[in-house]
């Protein structure tokens, strides 16, 4: 089989909801999209996401609740912050900050979760494989 | 003793490294590393010493020392090692393999990884010629000409190298290419002598000091002075994990595929974990007394139990510790 | 090349009987040693998680398991109470240097424990019991903090009815408890023994074995006679990872029995004085 | 050891053809970490999976919607933490393109849940318990309402006033608009009823000074100020006021009336029994000797009432703007500029002026204007956003006064004019116009006094463009509401937030209303934001409503919080900042997590070097090995 | 001796002499370079030096110190690290005294078995933006121009970080160098195997260094102590300067400046990408 990008997904509870939808709709997207539900995104360690990429991962999405205008109070601000830090530590070491993504996912946003996965898989693909992994073992 | 041109150690050298791995010192972003090399002129023999010794090829950071398979029962035991010659080690350095020997393979438990790759790689040592500021290898017999681990000692002197076979290993790999090696002449060995005599003066001058005393460190132990250094230590370990003769060791388990495993990999005893008695409680709670037992156990507590100094000398800690903590200080005021 | 003394043999567990509110004894099958001395040690591997040391507490005799004591106390302790009859662990040893047996026969043996310390001292009760005749008196000297942590409760009876004198005593006691009240040295004087040709075999925390120490020779026991084990955790058992080396010695090597003189050289800290 | 049992939910065999079950099935059961695999085709059926007795086993259950099945799950009661939700239904079956594709992801995301289970450390299931007894802080028409509401379904209240009486602003009022209806008439009956009820303590001239403990539980301590007479005694008599010789202005009439220095704030108090003013008496001792009960102590102190509640109310109303804020209209300076709410007293039949309409010099005043949103609608010293009631009042109080007076000229300058609520727009605005009342659309510059004492109102018409100047006799403010600082004061004592203008917020404004960001405290009235009587009376209710159904719960499990290992924590505060609930703070050098305020977002889990923090089964120490299990080859 | 030595062994005299401090944290010449010390009686300050050479933080050691007054000469990066451990509640200002001393930058130590002959001006020192400490008791003036590179090789070698982090023996050098680091289990340790186990090197490296990064960012001084107590030279501070930076472009914060500035809450002022 052709390499095929792996991708972590993180999703908070509420936009878990809109991934459930996605196949509750039918809207299918690779198998190697894999998700780990939390309770709200906030609680996603950014050293998790690391982990993740030195495990293999190619890309990282964290879906979580549009932070709305009206609620003064929204973890997922915090979220947002944390990784748009972490693409900036990642774009410092070289490795493609686009390989890690926040969207912003409802529970009735299936259909938004299938096409934005699609798109990014797409770009990930071109960017090829990351293999931290092996990169840190291979001894010279 | 054999003399080795020029010339002819180039053709050894193209020669090893066209039958068996070489491991030799080679220069990266500003200093010497170990690494294998594909060609002889990859290594550089023009150096003090490497910033890290030798000891991973023997001792590495972290190794696989069994996997069991609960449902097969297979249990896997990663054993043997790729046979290679490692070229260049400084004498301290080999000296710290035969302190290796002495912890790893005391019977009757020898450590069959440690004996693995002991058995397969020839370490050829290298004198040395302009020994560093830090070195007191003397203090330990452990250079600056001769070690006490090596296979081959390699002293450079006029037009090549003076080639000393150390153990049998040693002499079948001279053997093997026996025609590059000519009998060392008198003119050889009047320069050996001279080099000899020269740093050993030039190193006794620096530090001499008596090891019977040192032995004995720990019945007169001098707390305020360990008190001393011990406050500006910061425990950041680096002094062991540099150092060629640091051997202690942690385990750890983990699960993976399928199977359990465990690892173990250096440990340092500066670490506030390194001991616990069964209780649960540190006996060596303070940073002095943790401390102290990095100095004594290389001086005196190794030496009473294996019979073997737990420091070549090479100076390393000295010149890395990042506080100037000094082990030259230790020995002078005990020696 | 020798074989993997790191890899432990697999056993599985048969029994679990809980001693105290933290602390189970297991019962391990098969026994894969040969032999070994009461007092020694094995290594019992978590699979996946750790590994660390217990003094073996069955009998030497028993050639058909192997008989673990363990407080919870940590990573690997904490996964072994998890266990269930059934599960398997692993097992290496016997090691170390355990009680002198050689040197009791045909004399007053006390033995003074605290705690969990009376896990390696059972195995030594086991076997003295084993052959009853070849001994003078056998007195044995308890302690606990609370009655509820006195370990082998239900077995300390049968002790006394084959012929060891018992002496109990608590930190504090509890509603029920008839016994005596007070640290272990209290009790100390109480068995009438050849002083000074008894042996003296004691394990327990720190604190209590220096003190025990200290009353001992008060009491007149001879320091050529009294031993005790002194537990420091190791990673290898082996005499290599380095953790428990003290002065000259290894616990694992040299250890975990120290005889009175030896342990007046052990630098401080794991000295008991 | 731990091992993990996995169930597997075919969905009514519907996942059959999607999904190799057998694969899934094999490829587990070779994992030493598998206790056993159970297959059930029904999972979501009642009792399927308890009656598969896996208490308390670690479980991970591969099924359809984690939402949909967790629902369940936790319905079933016992949920402790163990259980891990896998969704083969929706995230492969339904995701994925083929069969080998589903399973291949199935495999994956049971192998992560595999980890997390194997990690997961068991929940309390241990209930909170539940003082079945309510706090409400605030005596007007929001408290009030709350109070009866919850005495009568049948739990005790305790009613805590900071003033001799409760009753709030409404007691203040003279008639209520739309309907014009007299306020006190309508609150009295209430208030009374309030002070009847066997279930409601009222504890008037008190003050909350410390809360602690969470939902269920709180530890409230409250500090009632001396009064000076006994209220066990007294018994209402009023013998004593005939003696006192000296007098002081009265809060409740705006200060426009005296009363004695001992007194009762109005007829229909609640408790109706009399206070002494410190700052006034003279210790004469003339009160002590006409008492025939010998309720007055002069030396009365300060005492403390510990409460143990479940719940609280908060409903201390709000403050009105400081008109001297707005030096441009002379309040204070110019006397016959005045106050709505001194408006209210003045009209008042039981007012200083006997309900007519009078300028301070006793002459009747003829021409009245008023300025509407004084402190709202601008920035600076009030508010920005309107006041919600003062359009409605003031047309109210148009209406009094034309009612009184018929020959009254009366102007409103206003700037948007609001009448949104139920008959506002007939009962006041139309009947307004119909009446005669000016509206005019300016915010006025300037009042200025002329020669004879009369007021001229410097404006520009917004709707002309042309400027003007009015002459009247009495100018009348409309205050906004303006939390005072001692509210927000408050605020922090029970843990509760503010807004930018210090009305108490919400916990969510449009799902969560009449919540604090604490569980357990509720709000009503106007401390919250502006509002009028029939929504402070509404909120009361609604207040009341979720306090009785958190009492008619057995017992409680608050979601899960945040815990800090305080053996771990070296306080260097950085959950602080991850916080958006501000729900840590520092205690001592290290941090503690305020539980009813946690929502269980996590963020300074992730925040904590240390790894210091819990929730549940959210940590490193459970995702990472799940993350890796999931990408392991 | 240079007249900011004089003027520093004064000050420190004088505090030791008037009892002021129990102990005063140093440098002190040690063969060819500098090490800490710790003076604890006036007759002591001779030892005392100050210059380029000195390039350990000294606030590292306050932590273990708390309960005693210490005074403690501090560069400008030094500072800003008392200040953070200050606002970290780790420190008592109270109870120490800053003796500030101007810093022009300072060398690169000298590392075993480096084949450079010369002395090169740290690179962090290239980027300093505070040559002072913010907290300061006594101030001492340097004066003069930064000191001059004696050979010139190119800034730190940070192209590729893979290669630079899988050199890494982590041995924790960093951690402890740094006055920053003062958790007793932070999760790279490796002590409780969730994120990183303690063994696992190479392997687990990526996380072990990018993770210390994410909990350097926004408090990391800058001060350097990491990167040069590394005995692979692993040019660390230049990756947390980007993290820095990233707070400075979002929020204008920079650690360790003001001890009334507290650290912005993680969220964006505005509301950010959608
Ligand atoms: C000779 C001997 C005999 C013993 N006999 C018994 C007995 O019969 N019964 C009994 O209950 N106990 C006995 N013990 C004590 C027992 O070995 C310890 O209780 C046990 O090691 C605790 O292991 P743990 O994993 O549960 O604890 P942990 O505290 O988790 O320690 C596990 C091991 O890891 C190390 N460690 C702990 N924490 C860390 C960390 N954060 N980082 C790195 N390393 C760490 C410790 O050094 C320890 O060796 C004996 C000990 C010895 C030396
Ligand atoms: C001049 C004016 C005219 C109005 N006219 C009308 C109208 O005609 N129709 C209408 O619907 N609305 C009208 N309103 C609005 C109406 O008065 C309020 O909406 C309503 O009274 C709010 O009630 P409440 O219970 O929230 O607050 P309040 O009535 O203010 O009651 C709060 C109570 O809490 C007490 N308190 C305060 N702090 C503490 C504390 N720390 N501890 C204990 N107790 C404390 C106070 O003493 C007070 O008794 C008018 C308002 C004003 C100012
Ligand atoms: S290198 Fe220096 S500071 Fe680090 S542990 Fe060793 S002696 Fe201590
Ligand atoms: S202790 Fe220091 S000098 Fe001695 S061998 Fe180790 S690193 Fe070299
Ligand atoms: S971040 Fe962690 S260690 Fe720091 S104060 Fe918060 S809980 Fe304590
Ligand atoms: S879990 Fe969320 S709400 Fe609770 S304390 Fe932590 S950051 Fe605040
Ligand atoms: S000091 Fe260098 S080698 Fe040591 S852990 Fe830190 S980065 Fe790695
Ligand atoms: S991370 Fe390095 S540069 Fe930053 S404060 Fe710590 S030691 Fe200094």
């Amino acid at each position: 089989m052709s390499w095929k990008p792996r991708v972590i997904v993180f999703t908070c509870w509420c936009s878990s909801s809109g991934v459930d939808q996605a196949g509750f709709e039918g809207f299918t997207y690779p198998p190697n999209v894999l998700t780990v539900r939390v309770p709200c995104s906030a609680v996603i360690n950014p050293s998790l996401i690391v982990k993740a990429f030195e495990k293999g991962a190619d890309a990282v999405l964290v879906t979580a609740c549009r932070p709305s205008e009206l609620r003064r109070v929204a973890p997922s601000r915090v979220t947002e912050a944390r990784v748009s830090l972490l693409r900036r530590l990642l774009r410092t070491i070289g490795v493609e900050e686009d390989r890690l993504r926040i969207l912003w996912i409802s529970s009735n946003e299936g259909s938004l979760f299938s096409r934005e996965v699609s798109r990014i898989l797409g770009e990930v693909e071109r960017l090829g494989p990351l293999n931290i992994g092996g990169s840190m073992v291979e001894q010279g | 003793m054999l003399f080795l041109d020029e010339d002819g150690f180039k053709r050894l050298l193209e020669q090893l490294v066209s039958n068996i791995r070489v491991i030799a010192p080679v220069e990266t972003d500003g200093y010497f590393e170990f690494k294998t090399i594909k060609h002889g002129g990859e290594a550089s023999l023009d150096y003090s010493n490497t910033r890290l010794p030798p000891k991973r090829f023997f001792l590495p950071q972290r190794e696989v020392v069994f996997k069991h398979d609960p449902k097969t029962r297979a249990l896997h035991e990663p054993m043997g090692g790729l046979e290679a010659v490692l070229l260049g080690v400084r004498p301290c350095d080999a000296s710290a393999l035969n302190i290796f020997d002495s912890v790893l393979l005391k019977p009757p438990n020898p450590d069959p990884f440690y004996e693995s790759r002991r058995r397969s790689i020839t370490v050829v040592s290298l004198s040395c010629a302009k020994p560093r500021e830090e070195c007191f290898c003397n203090v330990f017999e452990a250079g600056p000409i001769r070690g006490s681990g090596e296979d081959i000692t390699l002293t450079r002197i006029t037009g090549g190298f003076l080639v000393e076979a150390r153990s049998r290993r040693g002499q079948s790999l001279v053997e093997v290419s026996a025609s590059l090696f000519e009998e060392a002449g008198p003119e050889h060995l009047e320069e050996y002598g001279e080099l000899t005599c020269r740093l050993t003066r030039e190193m006794n001058s620096r530090i001499e000091i008596s090891r019977e005393r040192l032995v004995r460190l720990e019945a007169t132990l001098d707390e305020g002075f360990f008190q001393q250094a011990a406050q500006r230590c910061v425990e950041c370990s680096l002094c062991s994990f540099t150092c060629p003769v640091c051997y202690c060791f942690d385990t750890e388990d983990y699960f993976e595929k399928n199977a359990y495993v465990r690892t173990k990999g250096w440990d340092t005893c500066a670490s506030t974990l390194f001991t616990r008695m069964a209780s649960g409680l540190d006996p060596r709670v303070s940073r002095v007394d943790r401390f102290c037992h990095r100095f004594c156990h290389k001086l005196s507590r190794i030496p009473m139990a294996f019979n073997s100094f737990g420091c070549v000398g090479c100076g390393r800690c000295v010149s890395l510790c990042p506080v100037g903590v000094d082990i030259r200080e230790v020995l002078k005021r005990w020696g | 090349m020798g074989l993997n003394p790191y890899a432990p043999k697999p056993a599985r567990i048969v029994r679990i009987r809980d001693e105290t509110p933290d602390t189970k004894t297991f019962t391990l099958s098969p026994n894969c040693f040969e032999g070994f001395t009461p007092g020694q040690f094995a290594m019992l591997t978590v699979y996946g998680v750790g590994e660390a040391p217990f003094s073996i507490c069955s009998s030497p005799l028993n050639k058909d398991c192997l008989q673990f004591s363990i407080r919870r106390m940590g990573r690997v302790t904490r996964m072994i109470h998890e266990a269930r009859v059934g599960d398997e662990v692993g097992v290496r040893g016997p090691y170390g240097r355990g009680w002198p047996v050689d040197r009791m026969k045909g004399r007053d043996i006390l033995i003074v424990g605290g705690g969990i310390g009376l896990a390696p001292l059972r195995s030594l009760v086991l076997h003295l019991l084993e052959g009853r005749e070849n001994y003078g008196e056998i007195a044995v000297c308890y302690g606990a903090r609370t009655p509820s942590l006195l370990m082998y409760r239900d077995e300390l009876g049968e002790w006394a009815g084959r012929g060891v004198k018992l002496y109990l005593t608590v930190d504090v006691g509890e509603e029920g408890w008839e016994g005596s009240v007070g640290v272990v040295t209290t009790i100390l004087g109480k068995p009438e023994l050849d002083k000074a040709d008894a042996i003296v075999c004691t394990c327990g925390p720190p604190v209590m074995i220096r003190f025990v120490l200290r009353r001992l020779v008060e009491l007149g026991y001879s320091k050529e006679n009294i031993y005790a084990s002194l537990e420091s955790r190791m990673r290898c058992g082996i005499g290599k990872c380095g953790h428990c080396h003290f002065g000259g010695k290894h616990v694992c090597l040299d250890g975990p029995v120290f005889q009175y003189r030896e342990m007046t050289s052990l630098p401080k800290g794991i000295s008991p004085f | 050891m731990r091992r993990v049992t996995i169930v597997l939910c075919t969905c009514y065999s519907t996942l059959l053809g999607e999904i190799d079950f057998e694969r899934l099935r094999s490829f587990f059961s070779d994992s030493p970490l598998v206790e056993k695999i159970l297959v059930s085709d029904r999972l979501c059926e009642k009792n399927v999976f308890e009656n598969l007795g896996l208490d308390d086993d670690r479980v991970v259950v591969a099924a359809c919607s984690t939402r949909l099945l967790e629902a369940v799950f936790k319905g079933s009661g016992g949920f402790n933490g163990l259980v891990e939700f896998v969704n083969i239904r929706e995230q492969c079956a339904k995701a994925c393109g083929n069969r080998e594709e589903a399973t291949w992801k199935a495999i994956r995301l049971v192998k992560g849940a595999v980890q997390k289970a194997l990690h997961a450390e068991p929940l309390s299931t241990e209930g909170l318990k539940i003082v079945k007894e309510a706090l409400v802080i605030g005596g007007g028409i929001a408290g009030v309402r709350c109070a009866l509401d919850i005495a009568d379904a049948g739990y005790r209240v305790y009613l805590v006033e900071k003033e001799p009486s409760i009753g709030g602003v409404m007691a203040q009022l003279d008639k209520t608009f739309p309907t014009l209806d007299c306020s006190i008439c309508i609150e009295g009956p209430l208030l009374s009823e309030a002070g009847r009820n066997r279930n409601i303590t009222i504890i008037p001239n008190a003050e909350v000074v410390e809360v602690k403990g969470v939902v269920g539980d709180f530890k409230v301590r409250i500090r009632v100020n001396p009064t000076y007479v006994d209220p066990d005694k007294c018994n209402g008599c009023g013998e004593c006021v005939n003696v006192c010789p000296v007098y002081q202005p009265n809060k409740y009439d705006a200060d426009l009336k005296p009363v004695k220095a001992i007194y009762c704030p109005f007829a229909q108090a609640v408790p109706l029994k009399y206070v002494i003013n410190r700052d006034y008496c003279v210790e004469c001792g003339l009160c002590m000797k006409a008492c025939t009960r010998a309720a007055i102590n002069l030396e009365d102190k300060p005492k403390t009432v510990e409460l143990n509640v479940g719940a609280i109310v908060v409903a201390v109303g709000s403050d009105l703007f400081d008109p001297r804020l707005k030096p441009e209209y002379h309040y204070g300076e110019y006397e016959n500029v005045i106050t709505n709410m001194e408006f209210e007293r003045i009209i008042c039949a039981s007012g200083p002026t006997g309900g007519i309409l009078l300028k301070r010099d006793g002459k009747p005043a003829k021409r009245v204007a008023f300025i509407q949103c004084v402190g709202s609608r601008e920035s600076g010293a009030g508010i920005e956003e309107c006041s919600y009631y003062c359009c409605a009042a003031s047309m109210k109080e148009a209406r009094l006064i034309l009612e009184h007076d018929r020959e009254a000229r009366v102007f409103i300058f206003y700037n948007e004019l609001r009448a949104f609520g139920k008959g506002w727009e007939d009962l006041l605005y139309r009947r307004c116009l119909e009446d005669g009342v000016v509206f005019i659309r300016s915010r006025p510059s300037e009042i200025r006094r002329t020669g004879d004492g009369s007021l001229l109102i410097v404006y520009e018409d917004t709707l002309t463009g042309s400027r003007g100047e009015l002459e009247v006799d009495m100018v009348v403010l409309a205050l906004g509401f303006k939390p005072s600082s001692r509210m927000i004061e408050l605020a922090e004592r029970l843990g509760v937030t503010v807004d930018k203008h210090g009305f108490i917020e919400e916990a969510h404004a449009k799902m969560r209303p009449l919540e604090t960001r604490v569980r357990g405290i509720f709000v009503a009235g106007t401390c919250h934001g502006p509002r009028d009587i029939v929504e402070s009376a509404v909120e009361g209710s609604g207040a009341a409503a979720l306090v009785t159904s958190l009492f008619g719960r057995s017992s409680l499990r608050l979601p899960e919080y945040a815990r800090v290992s305080l053996e771990k924590c070296t306080g260097c505060g950085r959950c602080l900042a991850s916080c958006e609930y501000g729900a840590i703070v520092r205690e001592g050098d290290k941090v503690r997590v305020l539980e009813s305020v946690c929502n269980g977002c996590g963020s300074c889990l992730a925040a904590c070097p240390q790894e210091a923090i819990t929730l549940g089964n959210w940590g490193l120490e459970q995702l990472s090995p799940m993350v890796s299990a999931m990408l392991e080859d | 001796m240079s007249r900011a030595e004089e003027e520093l062994r004064s000050i420190v005299r004088k505090l030791l002499e008037r009892k002021d401090v129990e102990l005063v944290l140093g440098y002190e010449y040690y063969g060819r370079s500098v090490r800490p010390c710790f003076v604890s009686k006036p007759e002591e300050v001779e030892r005392l030096v100050w210059n380029s050479d000195c390039w350990f933080n000294l606030a590292t050691y306050l932590r273990s110190l708390r309960s005693r007054r210490v005074g403690i000469v501090a560069k400008g990066c030094d500072g800003r690290s008392i200040v953070e451990l200050v606002k970290e509640n780790q420190v008592d200002r109270g109870s120490i005294v800053v003796i500030a001393v101007e810093c022009n930058g300072v060398f690169k130590p000298f590392k075993y078995g480096s084949t450079h002959v010369g002395r090169r001006l740290a690179d962090y020192c290239r980027r300093c933006v505070t040559r002072v400490s913010p907290v300061a008791d006594y101030l001492v003036k340097k004066g003069g121009q930064a000191p001059e590179d004696e050979n010139t090789v190119a800034g730190d070698n940070a192209s590729d970080w893979l290669s630079l982090f899988r050199k890494c023996l982590k041995c924790m050098a960093c951690v402890k160098a740094c006055p920053l680091c003062y958790c007793t289990e932070c999760s790279i340790e490796g002590f409780k195997p969730d994120l990183v186990h303690r063994l696992r090197v190479p392997q687990e490296l990526f996380t072990f260094h990018l993770t210390r990064a994410l909990h350097m960012a926004g408090r990391c001084v800058e001060c350097g102590a990491c990167e040069s107590a590394c005995p692979v030279e692993i040019p660390l501070t230049r990756l947390y300067h980007e993290l820095n930076e990233w707070f400075r472009e979002n929020y204008g914060y920079a650690p360790g400046m003001s001890l009334s500035e507290a650290p912005p809450p993680l969220v964006f002022k505005e509301g950010g990408e959608d």
